[in-house]
């Protein structure tokens, strides 16, 4: 099975008070040098069938309308080439 | 593109301006370049369009809201009248409440969490602007039909969006409504009503005075949120821009906003502040004009030196942002230093943008440059004021006509009874604990009723158990088929539930939801509509204290059925006196407080049984509400009756299934004489309320309505497992609590 | 139904030796219950004692109650950022230490947060706010904060929360179990979808508690559900720390 | 200022009704073959500086303590290559 990601962000000129609040509290814990965070969303598909042209154009409609809400949302779709972890 | 200057404007007066894509008329343009004497800068046209909107300057509304002031009862509560952010009543041992409901409809449609969100927020801020420490928020609703599909997307979104914002304030959701109506579809209306507390002293008015005074702005950056949105949302239907142009939305944080409560109430505390105002529709335009056209005139503002969340936005931008959790203090030179030190102290951030002046002038700079130079009573005060035509529409004779009694009413004792059923399990009559469970009603401790009863009530002193009670109403289907009556009808519900709850009703506060002004059908709604409620305040003796205009509800050619909802705010010495709605106590005695009359006309049993919305609506007795009012809050304060309950929409079958599904008693019911079981049941007469009466004070209570005059007939006892109606029917309560309580989950969840 | 005891009179000597009992309540930016929390300590009978998240100092109280409410909005997770303030660092060594130390709601998330306590809270299962009187058992009495109830008691007091879905892997549910530190179980219905139904938990030492509903909102018959179920919690610090 | 990626999601034994919630939805919304969707979070790190061996190290070390409770949640770090929207 195939697995697709959908990245869903705040629009970049949408007020995103968890990632304030998140860079605000990081040299509190001695963490420098972040200028900014944002927080987004990221769901994991796991696709049944072959992530072709139409699976993923079908995806891409779902983000569209439903994982994301465009009125203040912008989102990415990506087929992980390696669901195996890149670190941690 | 180069700065738009007031020096450059007076250089280049021939150039071409955006009036009318910013929603200016003609006429409107040519006002703003005679006041100025030339043409207005981009930030100068930018200012007027958006205060001159109808959402910010009522321009339409205004020569009928001018009743309120006109036939304003004599009324020894009233501290603070409209025209300020909210206003303010007396309600003894030197507390004073501020109350006020607004809407946030259009916005709520588009982005339901967020629009239903920083509804919520920025009323909270009007009524922390006047001093109050914020006690209880209220949110009267409405939604297309419950099963439209839309109605999935809308409603669980406005829900969250009013508990995801007023739980992360710890505001005491204590009331509200929940209506749903196909009128309502592609314009659900979200109001949102919020209660502040303070003493006497602390009451602040918007209004900069004190020439060397500083302007500080504090809060959340200055960001995009909402540009135009005043004036686009709230001024003309969304049709007309198209989605591809919606702007953006405001986002709310109320992370934010509780922290702007917590460090402008201590602020308050210590006396730094000579004048303040939250920041709302219209962002720094409105405050800043409307903070200088309220004091002396002058004030200096230099743009530039607001903390902004994004440093490419313009000059105009800046001035129209409607950037929520954020407010507007004028403060004394030497308070300076310790008003920021509260602010750090809460982690938010103030700056100080200008300062009052000498003049009569409202300037504002930009790196140095002058790009505005009004008098700002031109802009917050003295906007354009519409006489619009209006005519009772031809529909109305016709609609009137079809009379509701006309109905085939039930055939047999079990067609009545699956009646009941039908309409106890309707969406609008149903329970709405799916919803309400979703906002806190306990914090801050204080929470002496909530929902599901007549009204919320807060304790305001924990001494003396002074309380408030507040109740909101308004019966869109009555209002259609008359909207004089209708809007006495919501007042006259308000009034009542306030006073089932055992509270005296003070005060209301109203929030008038119509169709588009331009209509003459739909301004004939609206001007009958204050008419009848101002007459309503006039009668009741209880004034208009402020509240909300929200015009252009409607889809196409559409409108929403006129809507005018009412809040009304009681008084209770102590609060260990109040009345809840349950039926718990078996052997108490039920009576029907006033006239049952054959009233049919809009009524829940004429849609739930027969989807018919015709004749007239129920006749209002304002004499008698204020009788039946005095009965339920003396028999409150004397501890004859335990429970009551003021029968609405549904009828008594309505009130009676509440109150015994709230207390887990069942009632045996007689039909009184001269009464049919139908009509016993489900007529909406006004004026009318069930109590429970225990029977060592039975005697005491009928001779009280009896000495005053108002009908008290006793129809059943508190007993038993179910609801009977005697000769008629019987309905287990488990049978009754399945069809009231899982009709919204069922249809939500 | 209450607890067992009548609210304990105001002891003339605290072990702090400064006279009374003193319980210290944190506020935290975005805390909501804070008031309500000093309230219910007051009317229990010690004495209410602030305490701000920025200080390090902890006013020589007794023991300390991080209350209910949206610390820093719930952003990041609930409890995570607070969990970093000054205070906190002193909480952690007293509690340590033995310090009784009660976290309620938000409190108890910041409490999982720290580490003080085991698992994890998430987004309840039907994912909403959730707000309601809630039947819960007492399931021992061994803590510092339950002692004036008995074991398998039964009360009723209020549940707000739209982060309270306790979660924590198989062995430590097991070990918390087995070492009898479940201190409330919810009765009825499971209102999050927490593991076993657990709504409150204890350490090792028994003096540090968390759970999820509230029980400072149910001290008083006047307001919220007309229960005093909850009043028992504040007795029984009371009595603790009279009798250390 | 170089981009970094947090990626945390819920450790796979955690049940996730967010995920779950938005893949019972799928079908009734026309979208099918979807076997599994898991919601997590997604922070967007703006770095001062350069992002080599240490400052990576050092976000590692934030996301540990911080951004993920690895309690209940898997996390990630990646460098974004390029912060240009990969599609939508
Ligand atoms: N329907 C109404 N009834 C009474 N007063 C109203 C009504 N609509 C608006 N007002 C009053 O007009 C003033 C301006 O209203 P508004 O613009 O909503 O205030 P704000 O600027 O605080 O949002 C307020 O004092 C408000 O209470
Ligand atoms: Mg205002």
């Amino acid at each position: 099975m195939a697995r697709v990601v959908v990245d869903v962000m705040l629009k970049p000129e949408i007020l995103d008070p968890q990632g304030q609040a998140v860079q605000r509290a990081l040299p509190r814990l001695g963490f420098e040098g972040i200028a900014d965070v944002r927080q987004g969303k990221r769901f994991e598909l796991e696709v049944e069938g072959p992530v072709d042209e139409a699976a993923l154009a079908r995806i891409h409609e779902m983000a569209e309308t439903f994982l994301a809400n465009t009125v203040i949302e912008d989102f990415v779709v990506k087929v992980e080439s390696d669901p195996a972890k890149a670190e941690s | 593109m180069t700065l738009d200057t007031v020096k450059h404007a007076t250089e280049t007066p021939d150039a071409e301006q955006p009036w009318a894509e910013l929603g200016l008329k003609k006429d409107e343009y040519e006002r703003i370049r005679e006041i100025l004497d030339r043409r207005p800068t981009g930030a100068e046209l930018a200012m007027y369009s958006v205060m001159w909107s109808e959402h910010c300057s009522y321009k339409s509304s205004k020569v009928h809201l001018k009743q309120f002031g006109e036939k304003a009862p004599e009324s020894d509560a009233l501290l603070v009248g409209i025209g300020e952010n909210a206003g303010v009543v007396d309600v003894g041992q030197g507390y004073a409440v501020t109350f006020k409901v607004e809407s946030h409809n259009h916005p709520s449609y588009i982005e339901p969490y967020q629009g239903a969100a920083t509804g919520v927020g920025g009323i909270v801020r009007d009524i922390l602007a006047m001093g109050a420490r914020p006690v209880a928020v209220v949110d009267p609703l409405r939604f297309g039909a419950a099963d439209h599909p839309d109605t999935k997307r809308v409603l669980p979104g406005v829900v969250a969006g009013i508990g995801g914002y007023g739980n992360c304030l710890g505001l005491p959701n204590i009331g509200g409504e929940v209506v749903f109506d196909p009128c309502y579809q592609g314009n659900p209306l979200v109001n949102a009503g919020c209660i502040g507390v303070m003493k006497h002293e602390d009451i602040h008015l918007a209004k900069a005075s004190g020439p060397g005074n500083k302007v500080i702005l504090y809060g959340a950056r200055t960001g995009g949120d909402g540009i135009g949105g005043v004036s686009v949302l709230a001024s003309e239907t969304f049709e007309s821009t198209g989605p591809a142009k919606r702007p953006a939305v405001q986002v709310g944080d109320p992370f934010q906003e509780k922290l702007l409560i917590e460090c402008t109430l201590e602020i308050f505390k210590e006396n730094l502040v000579a004048g303040i105002q939250d920041l709302g529709g219209a962002g720094l335009s409105c405050a800043t004009s409307e903070l200088a056209s309220a004091g002396s005139g002058g004030m200096r503002v230099e743009l530039d030196t607001v903390p902004l969340r994004d440093a490419t936005l313009s000059p105009e931008e800046i001035l129209m942002s409607e950037s929520q959790e954020r407010m507007c203090a004028i403060v004394e030179p030497q308070h300076v230093d310790r008003f920021m030190a509260i602010c750090e102290k809460w982690d938010v951030i103030a700056t100080v943008i200008g300062e009052v002046t000498e003049g009569e002038r409202l300037e504002i700079f930009w790196h140095g440059e002058q790009i505005v130079d009004v008098p700002p009573r031109t802009v917050a005060h003295e906007g354009p004021v519409y006489h619009r035509p209006y005519a009772r529409p031809e529909w109305q004779d016709a609609l009137q006509a079809d009379d509701a009694a006309k109905l085939p009413r039930p055939k047999s004792a079990d067609e009545l009874r699956a009646q009941v059923l039908k309409v106890v399990g309707s969406p609008n009559q149903a329970s709405k604990a799916w919803i309400t469970d979703q906002y806190d009603r306990f914090v801050q401790g204080n929470t002496v009723l909530a929902q599901p009863e007549d009204a919320g009530m807060v304790r305001i002193d924990e001494e003396s158990n002074l309380g408030v009670a507040m109740a909101t109403d308004g019966n869109g289907r009555y209002a259609k088929l008359d909207p004089y009556t209708g809007a006495q009808l919501a007042l006259a519900e308000a009034y009542r539930n306030v006073a089932a709850s055992g509270a005296r009703p003070l005060a209301i506060s109203d929030c008038l939801n119509f169709g588009s002004p331009e209509d003459p059908g739909v301004m004939w709604q609206f001007a009958e509509a204050t008419r009848g409620l101002a007459d309503g305040c006039q009668e009741l003796g209880t004034p208009v204290t402020g509240g909300n205009v929200s015009l252009y509800n409607q889809t196409g050619e559409t409108a929403i059925h006129p809507t005018p909802v009412v809040a009304v705010l009681g008084v209770i010495d102590d609060v260990t006196r109040r009345t809840p709605i349950a039926f718990a106590e078996a052997g108490q005695l039920l009576y029907l407080l006033g006239d049952t009359k054959e009233e049919f006309g809009g009524s829940a049993w004429s849609d739930v049984v027969h989807g018919h919305l015709g004749g007239l609506p129920p006749a209002v007795d304002l004499d008698r509400e204020k009788l039946l009012a005095e009965i339920l809050i003396s028999a409150s304060r004397d501890g004859m009756i335990d429970a009551a309950h003021d029968l609405s929409d549904g009828g008594l079958v309505q009130a009676v299934v509440e109150s015994c599904l709230r207390g887990g008693a069942g009632a045996r019911l007689v039909v009184p004489d001269g009464l049919s079981a139908f009509t016993f049941l489900f007529s909406e007469s006004a004026g009318r309320a069930v109590v429970a009466v225990p029977r060592s004070e039975e005697l005491r209570f009928t001779d009280m309505c009896g000495a005053r005059g108002l009908p008290a007939t006793r129809i059943g006892v508190v007993d038993g497992e179910e609801v009977e109606v005697q000769g008629e029917f019987r309905i287990p309560l488990a049978e009754l609590r399945t069809a009231h309580e899982e009709a919204i989950p069922g249809l939500l969840a | 139904m209450t607890a067992r005891p009548s609210p304990a009179t105001t002891p003339d000597q605290g072990p702090s030796g400064r006279g009374n009992i003193r319980v210290g309540v944190v506020t935290f930016p975005g805390t909501l219950d804070d008031r309500d929390t000093l309230r219910a300590v007051r009317i229990a009978g010690a004495e209410p004692v602030p305490l701000w998240h920025r200080d390090k100092d902890l006013k020589q109280v007794d023991a300390v109650v991080l209350p209910g409410g949206f610390s820093y909005g719930d952003y990041l997770r609930a409890g995570a950022i607070s969990r970093f303030s000054p205070l906190m660092e002193t909480v952690i060594d007293q509690a340590r230490a033995g310090m009784p130390v009660l976290g309620i709601c938000n409190g108890f998330q910041v409490l999982t947060e720290t580490h003080l306590l085991p698992g994890a809270m998430l987004r309840n299962n039907h994912l909403h706010f959730i707000c309601r009187d809630q039947k819960l058992r007492v399931e021992t009495s061994e803590t510092a904060w339950t002692s004036d109830y008995a074991a398998g008691q039964e009360i009723s007091i209020p549940l707000k929360n739209i982060d309270g879905r306790y979660v924590a892997d198989e062995r430590t549910l097991d070990e918390l179990e087995a070492e009898g530190r479940v201190v409330f179980r919810y009765l009825d219905m499971n209102p999050n979808g927490s593991l076993r139904d657990i709504a409150g938990i204890t350490n090792e030492a028994g003096n540090v508690v968390g759970l999820m509903p509230h029980p400072e909102h149910a001290v008083e018959p006047l307001v919220g559900t007309g229960r005093t179920d909850g009043l028992g919690f504040f007795t029984s610090i009371l009595k603790k720390l009279v009798n250390a």
